[in-house]
């Protein structure tokens, strides 16, 4: 029972990790049907400027700004000089957004240097608990919490107002929003520097929790933020939250019962969802 | 008279809401059937069961007295069933010529070849063209079908489906949105295969001049049921038809 | 065959070939051919990704699958037989069926997705054989991978170089009739329009497998070559990477255009090592990476039919505006106004 | 009576295509003021070009006494201008309620009201509230799309073939519809089935080759079986 | 600025001056040596690449005394970047060997690459000095006989931590990455442990891309080892969840290796315990580390020697020392033949080539994390030297 416990609440914040940072897809590939490949870059500079001002001012709290910051910046120019030209085209897509992966990945080495740098929690998240035989790591409640934020949050805009509807809308047909009056270019650049700034924060988060950044991470983390996104239902919020928890707990247990194919489980558990439920677990057919 | 295509108690929903309800029709062969009916009434949706593109809820499909319910579009064409489309359905980065080639090279059963080119295949270009010239297409066989103009794309939609050569032809409202002066051509082409005497066809339209010139028989659709059947000058004087679908305007419309 | 129906084209093709025969007796030097090596065996890889994305409009991130199978059954034979021209033989034969019965199973499981979905489900697929061949390690070797040796005339460079010429230059026929004939027009028009096909009477899965497997067939075989031109093979041939820089070269060089891949394979290999080889001209070379990047997206946004779509597109219009010069006698607006219209829907 | 919409020799490109060349009319306030013309004549492009869908490379748009010329299109929306293109524009993964609140400007009661005088007019909408536009037969799409633009308050409305592919009945309901919209409403129609046009429209312009090449009033083009036939291919 | 392919006898500042000698020497015997170093000089192995090659250049000038010549030949060597790709690594190889005509080749920083590029050694019948790729099989199933290897492969840093911790009836478990290199350490730690007496509780391998190691960790709680030992190499360390699980409060002490400068902050949970390194900047007391250490500092801004600066500048000893022997002979034959069995000095103290495989034997250091002062992560302090014997692994070449 405890073993379970254990399995399950470390599970569950890896899958919060994965969630961060499929959210921010879900919202740019989900909504806006942009395949950025570049959203991996976004969670780089996210880690390493949040990093940065950390360890520079010594105050978390100003690194997660910064990397918030530095995510709706990048978010803005990436709108602007990437995706803008390529809206509705998934093949430049795919193209534009890579070159502009490996420009984001390389120049991170120019700026911070090609070597890995250590990062450990804050000292008020540092260390780890025991309730009863089971263990409670502070700085993964920290995150599952967090990760609930983000979700409660998000829900509640894409919810309650207008914005997720008009920015679906939009994709559909640009020409028509307009003509209802909205000024969807605009609508359009803040949903992408929201889903980068969700990108910038994730990979903030995630610097504590690994102990360590590096430049390739990015590319690694998208790829399973896109698979997350795909086996949740593109474009459904739930459907990442619960997606990325699904394949946050797999690994664990994957990891505890089945080693070998821990690496695996997140692929497997795609190719099963896509084969017997192709539009994702948490969409209705369309 | 023989009945080449025969429901029996054809329905499908989605969702809760039935689109098309019990309807069992005989459509006779060689003949020039109509099929009206309001806005949403189910038209589209039977075409959709009849050529296969849906699978009916329940009820069965009868071609030439065979069981086709369960057949795949691809099957139903290669049976002799063909459709036009309500909405521009055409291969839009290829060329007008080519987009009928395909059809006429599907109708000939060329489907697996690799190892020839496909210009070896002379007697397809050349029924291509002459199908073209039927529906007056033939000096645009070389522009992409993407630049044809709205009613060009109708007429090219039409010319792919004749060349299809299936026995039944289902139009689905082939002149919708075209102007006025474009309309006349098309009921030409479609008055020229009537006029051949050798296909069933069957033609969803609003334009009641249209459906009085040339139908055989007039079948009316209402909220997905069948609900009258006869000669265009009988279902014009249906009463309800006259108040679920006329409405006040064909009187004026006739004039 | 009569001689004046073949295409211009082909001849022009021809005697490209020809000039490359002769290229290994100028440059001599064994790392430039092995250079050109690289760039027929991407070429025909790229080639073969055209078959699915360009003509048949399937994105598939897991093709490095078969190019994996092909390299790994390779280095495995040649590895645990002698190393005669026979088990290379052997070696192309068992590439060839496993990539085909592979690329058919996925192809059947997979192909009636849709776009998205199928892509990320051969991502995944690519994925699960990446893992397979870490944890097969008795059969692979793991991922540092292991080497093998090949027979005497495998090993020379300069008949490398001509093998795998003539392999780029048959395929690129074969792929070329391929595409040309009626089972192409297909795959064609099941990119413009996969419902409209199937109501046409064609059973757009079967044209999907087939192009599947075509397309995994050709891959597995540069596969084979790309295993014999490095004689050793390690995890990395079936790393995503290898799909995206195959799907890069497709896309710069022009989908749906076969020509267009081979040069983009051609751009892209001797972009890279002569960006990377200008490192000590400034800081920036040393990163090249970065320029390499930059170039993709300079090219979307300047040749966003890549490079052989966009020359194609230019010369398409050209050559039909003259036509229309020529012909159209019952025409109702005036002549100069319709002229314009044509050229405007074209570009539209 | 005042004129809410001025064009002046208005020019317009698609791309480098001169497709309008010499586009003036006036819409006066509180009336159903139609063009006319053959296919491809360029009536779409006029009202695109209105809504700031396409540039205006010469001329002037004046809305209200001031000029929108080059507005952006939302801009131009906002300034209470309503459209109803002629592609309908549904958004087809939206069900038919998340269409309708795309177009709302505001929930309040006004719009609440008209909301309910809209399902009325199209019981069909309110029937399929939840399904996907584009799931709707053509008939009912083509309603969507009008009741969408008439469910904000607006000072114009630009309608472009709303009778396409509806029934005959359904026809005379949107006939009558615009009619009572126009009470609050200045409408600009493209339509080209003459019979509706006839019976709402008041002042008729007639757009050939991209110029407005006659104008008048409805019910004397009616008689006017020359000009039917020169410029819209009726006889 | 690094950069690749510059074919330097010049590429800094002090060593001009002596390739300016050294080309009035190469005037009177008309020679030159050339070395061909292959290196991930960018890409994700980019800073031991970057180390190989400073440690390599150092190499030399110490070896030559900063003549750059030896045996009255110039030296001149060649950098050339993997990319860490099999693929760039065959090409960057071919091109050293025909259009420079080196003499040796060096590298490469994954073995991966170097497996791509020993075969070529052989076809060409040049010596690769193997530097820094740690795979058993270079030197073991896929050996052959042209190469050498400076750096230690992964048996030998086994055979360290075994020889730091394990003893009779000790319990020991392992937990490595779940690839070759994770594999290929634990199973020679296991058998190195066992052979000196301790009992094996549990083997857990981890994804090797995870990020989250509870369940592994926890599986390894459950079995109560005396001693785990891990083996790591890569970005996604598993250390701040050992400690955040607890491990040592079970009872359990970790042990590892502890590799180059950058990962010592991301041990600083572990400062305290033992382990055993192959070099680091303060440990091995001789004449060319103090030598290295200080050029090292006044070439780089007071930046210290790293693990695989120290490689580098093995490998360089290496040929330099052959040369020597041979007295600039290149013959691939002579120079196999002396090198087999060749001791030589290097930072990390004497190494000799082993004759069966080609393996160099060296020392290795095993070590506590300690805090120090200097910096805010800990360092390795030395606690005993481990002689080369006690360290050398089998042989697995036959
Ligand atoms: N794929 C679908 N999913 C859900 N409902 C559908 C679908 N297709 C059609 N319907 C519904 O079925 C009903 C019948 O639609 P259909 O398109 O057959 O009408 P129609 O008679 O062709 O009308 P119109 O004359 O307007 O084209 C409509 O209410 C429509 O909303
Ligand atoms: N997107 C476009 N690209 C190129 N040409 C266009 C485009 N849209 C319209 N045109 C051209 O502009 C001209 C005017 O078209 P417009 O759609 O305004 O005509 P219309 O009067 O609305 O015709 P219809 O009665 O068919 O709707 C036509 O000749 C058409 O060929
Ligand atoms: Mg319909
Ligand atoms: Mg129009």
């Amino acid at each position: 029972m405890d073993l379970i416990s254990t399995l399950v609440i470390n599970g569950l914040a890896t899958g919060m990790l994965i969630f961060l940072l499929a959210a921010g897809l879900t919202l740019i590939f989900g909504l806006m049907s942009v395949l950025n490949f570049a959203h991996g870059g976004l969670f780089i500079w996210g880690a390493y400027t949040g990093v940065w001002s950390y360890q520079l001012s010594g105050s978390f709290i100003i690194g997660i700004i910064v990397a918030i910051v530095t995510g709706l910046l990048l978010g803005l120019i990436t709108e602007k000089l990437i995706i803008r030209p390529v809206y509705g085209n998934h093949i430049q897509q795919i193209l534009i957004t890579l070159g502009f992966m490996l420009v984001l990945q390389e120049f991170i080495k120019v700026v911070f240097g090609p070597n890995q740098i250590a990062v450990s929690p804050p000292a008020f998240l540092q260390g780890s608990f025991y309730v009863g035989d089971v263990i409670f790591i502070k700085y993964r409640l920290f995150i599952i919490i967090l990760g609930l934020l983000v979700y409660f949050v998000s829900m509640f805009i894409l919810k309650r107002t207008r914005i997720g509807l008009i920015v679906r809308a939009g994709v559909m047909n640009k020409e028509m929003v307009q003509s209802l009056g909205i000024n969807i270019r605009l609508v359009f650049m803040l949903v992408f520097m929201v889903g980068a700034a969700l990108a910038a924060l994730s990979g903030m988060l995630h610097a504590p929790y690994s102990g360590v950044i590096y430049a390739e991470m990015g590319l690694e983390f998208s790829i399973l933020a896109f698979i997350v996104v795909v086996i949740g239902g593109m474009g459904s919020f739930s459907g990442s939250l619960f997606a990325a928890i699904l394949v946050g707990i797999a690994q664990a247990f994957m990891a505890y019962y089945v080693p070998a194919l821990s690496l695996a489980v997140n692929m497997l558990l795609m190719t099963v969802v896509l084969i017997f439920r192709p539009q994702g677990l948490f969409k209705a057919k369309g | 008279m023989e009945a080449i295509l025969e429901t029996k108690d054809l329905s499908i929903a989605f969702g809760g809401h039935v689109a098309v309800n019990g309807v069992s029709v005989k459509i006779t062969e060689k003949k020039f059937t109509s099929i009206i009916g309001p806005n949403g009434a189910g038209k589209t949706t039977f075409f959709n069961l009849l050529s296969g593109q849906l699978t009916p809820t329940h009820g069965t499909i009868y071609f030439k007295g065979r069981d086709i319910t369960k057949l795949s579009t691809t099957n139903r064409t290669r049976l002799g069933i063909g459709r036009s489309f309500q909405i521009t359905n055409v291969f839009p980065n290829l060329t007008v010529h080519e987009n009928v080639r395909l059809a006429v090279q599907s109708q000939a059963n060329v489907r697996y070849q690799m190892l020839a080119h496909f210009n070896h295949y002379k007697q397809f270009k050349e029924k291509a063209n002459e199908l073209l010239e039927l529906v007056f297409l033939d000096d645009k066989a070389n522009s992409l079908a993407v630049n044809l103009a709205h009613g060009e794309k109708r007429k090219l939609e039409i010319a792919m489906l004749l060349a299809l050569e299936t026995e039944i032809l289902l139009l689905d409202e082939p002149t919708a949105g075209m102007s006025l002066e474009e309309v006349p051509a098309i009921i030409d082409v479609i008055k020229k295969i009537k006029g051949q005497e050798d296909r069933t066809i069957v033609l969803i339209e609003h334009k009641m001049d249209m459906i009085l010139g040339m139908s055989d028989e007039v079948l009316v659709l209402f909220h997905g049921e069948l609900i009258a059947q006869g000669t265009p000058e009988e279902m014009i004087e249906n009463e309800t038809v006259q108040s679920a679908y006329l409405g006040g305007q064909y009187d004026e419309q006739l004039t | 065959m009569n001689l004046a129906k073949v295409e211009k084209s082909t001849w022009i093709y021809l005697a490209i070939s020809l000039l490359l025969v002769i290229v290994p007796f100028i440059v001599t030097g064994r790392s430039m051919q092995f250079i050109i090596i690289q760039f027929f065996i991407f070429a025909i890889f790229a080639m073969s990704y055209d078959i699915l994305l360009g003509y048949t409009g399937i994105i598939s991130f897991g093709h490095v699958m078969f190019f994996g199978i092909g390299a790994y059954s390779t280095a495995i034979v040649m590895n645990r037989f002698d190393s005669t021209i026979l088990s290379f033989i052997l070696a192309i034969i068992i590439a060839i069926i496993l990539a085909a019965i592979v690329s058919l199973i996925v192809g059947m499981l997979t192909l009636r997705l849709k776009s998205h979905f199928y892509a990320m489900l051969t991502l995944a697929l690519a994925g699960l054989f990446l893992v397979g061949a870490e944890k097969w390690r008795s059969l692979t070797g793991g991922n540092d991978g292991f080497t093998f040796s090949l027979p005497e005339i495998l090993r020379d460079s300069q008949s490398l170089y001509m093998l795998c010429l003539l392999s780029l230059v048959l395929i690129f026929f074969g792929l070329r009739r391929l595409t040309k004939s009626p089972f192409g027009r297909v795959l064609m028009a099941i990119r413009e329009n996969e419902k409209r096909t199937e109501s046409l009477g064609y059973k757009i899965v079967h044209y999907k497998v087939i192009a599947s497997v075509v397309a995994g067939v050709v891959a597995s075989f540069a596969g084979v070559l790309y295993s014999i031109s490095l004689r050793f093979v390690n995890t990395s041939v079936f790393a995503t990477d290898m799909t995206i820089d195959v799907l890069l070269m497709t896309i710069i060089g022009g989908v749906g255009t076969l020509i267009g891949p081979i040069i983009g394979a051609g751009l892209v290999e001797f972009a890279h090592h002569w960006l990377s080889s200008l490192a000590d001209v400034h800081w920036i070379f040393e990163r090249w990476i970065i320029l390499y990047g930059i170039v993709y997206i300079l090219v979307v946004i300047f040749f966003p039919l890549g490079i052989v779509g966009t020359i194609q597109k230019k010369f398409f219009n050209r050559q039909n505006y003259q036509k229309k010069k020529q012909q159209n006698p019952r025409r109702k607006l005036d002549e100069g106004r319709k002229e314009d219209e044509d050229e405007l829907y074209r570009n539209g | 009576m005042s004129s809410l919409l001025r064009l002046n020799q208005v020019e317009a490109f698609i791309q480098k295509f001169h497709i309008l060349h010499d586009i003036s009319f006036e819409v006066p306030k509180g009336e159903v003021t139609v063009l006319l013309g053959r296919n491809g004549a360029g009536k779409t492009t006029t009202l695109r070009t209105i809504m700031g869908l396409n540039k205006v490379s010469k001329g002037s748009i004046n809305f209200q006494g001031e000029e929108i010329g080059n507005l952006l299109t939302h801009r131009i929306a906002n300034k209470g201008i309503g459209f109803v293109p002629e592609e309908q524009g549904i958004f087809g993964e939206l069900t038919v309620g998340e269409n309708m609140r795309v177009a709302m400007k505001k929930e309040d009661e006004q719009t609440t009201k008209r909301m309910e005088w809209v399902l009325d007019l199209f019981p069909d909408l309110k029937k399929f509230w939840k399904k996907p536009g584009g799931a709707l037969s053509g008939g009912q799409k083509q309603m969507l799309a009008i009741a969408r633009a008439y469910v904000n308050e607006n000072e114009l409305l630009l309608i472009d073939e709303p009778s396409k592919g509806l029934a005959p009945i359904i026809v005379d309901k949107v006939t009558e519809s615009i009619q009572q919209m126009k009470e609050q409403t200045t409408i600009l129609l493209v339509e080209q089935n003459f019979l509706m046009a006839s019976k709402i429209g008041k002042k008729f312009y007639i757009i050939d080759d991209g110029r407005t090449v006659h104008s008048g009033q409805m019910d004397e083009l009616k008689e006017d079986k020359v000009l039917m036939k020169k410029y819209l291919g009726i006889s | 600025a690094c950069s690749d392919s510059d074919s330097t006898s010049g590429d800094s500042e002090d060593n001009t001056s002596s390739s300016n000698e050294s080309e009035e020497a190469t005037a009177e015997t008309g020679e030159t040596i050339k070395i061909g170093v292959l290196a991930s000089l960018t890409g994700a192995l980019e800073s031991y690449g970057d180390q190989t090659k400073k440690g390599f250049e150092l190499g030399i000038e110490y070896a030559t005394d900063g003549t750059m010549e030896v045996a009255g030949k110039k030296i001149e060597y060649i950098f050339k970047d993997t990319e860490t790709d099999p693929t760039v690594a065959r090409q960057a190889a071919i091109s050293l060997l025909e259009d420079e005509e080196v003499d040796f080749l060096v590298g490469s920083s994954s073995s991966g690459d170097t497996l791509a590029v020993t075969p070529l050694a052989e076809e060409y019948e040049k010596i690769i000095v193997v530097e820094p790729a740690a795979a058993d099989s270079i030197t073991g199933s896929e050996y052959n006989d042209y190469v050498f290897r400076t750096a230690r492969n992964s048996s030998q840093d086994a055979f360290a931590a075994a020889a730091a911790v394990a003893g009779e009836g000790v319990k020991i478990a392992t937990l490595a990455p779940d690839y070759s290199f994770g594999h290929d350490g634990a199973k020679a730690f296991i058998s190195a442990a066992e052979s000196l007496g301790a009992e094996l509780v549990h083997e857990e391998y981890a994804d090797q891309a995870a990020t989250d190691f509870t369940a592994n960790i926890q599986k390894i709680i459950e079995k109560k080892p005396d001693y785990l030992y891990v083996v790591w190499a890569g970005a996604n360390t598993p250390w701040n969840q050992i400690v955040d699980m607890k491990v040592e409060d079970h009872g359990i002490k970790v042990t590892t290796g502890v590799a180059d400068i950058a990962t010592l902050p991301t041990m600083t949970a572990l400062t305290g315990m033992e382990g055993f390194t192959l070099y680091y900047h303060t440990l091995p007391d001789n004449e060319v580390n103090d030598w290295l250490v200080e050029q090292h500092k006044s070439k780089y801004d007071g930046a210290v020697p790293d693990l695989f600066t120290a490689g580098g500048m093995s490998a360089a000893l290496a040929i330099v020392e052959a040369l020597k022997q041979t007295d600039g002979d290149t013959n691939t034959d002579t120079l196999i033949e002396t090198m087999e069995g060749m001791s030589f000095e290097t930072p990390k103290g004497t190494m000799t080539f082993r004759e069966e495989d080609h393996q160099a034997l060296q020392e290795m250091y095993s070590v506590t994390l300690e805090e120090s002062d200097e910096f805010d992560y800990p360092v390795p302090v030395l606690k005993r030297a481990l002689t080369p014997e006690e360290t050398a692994p089998p042989i697995m070449n036959q």
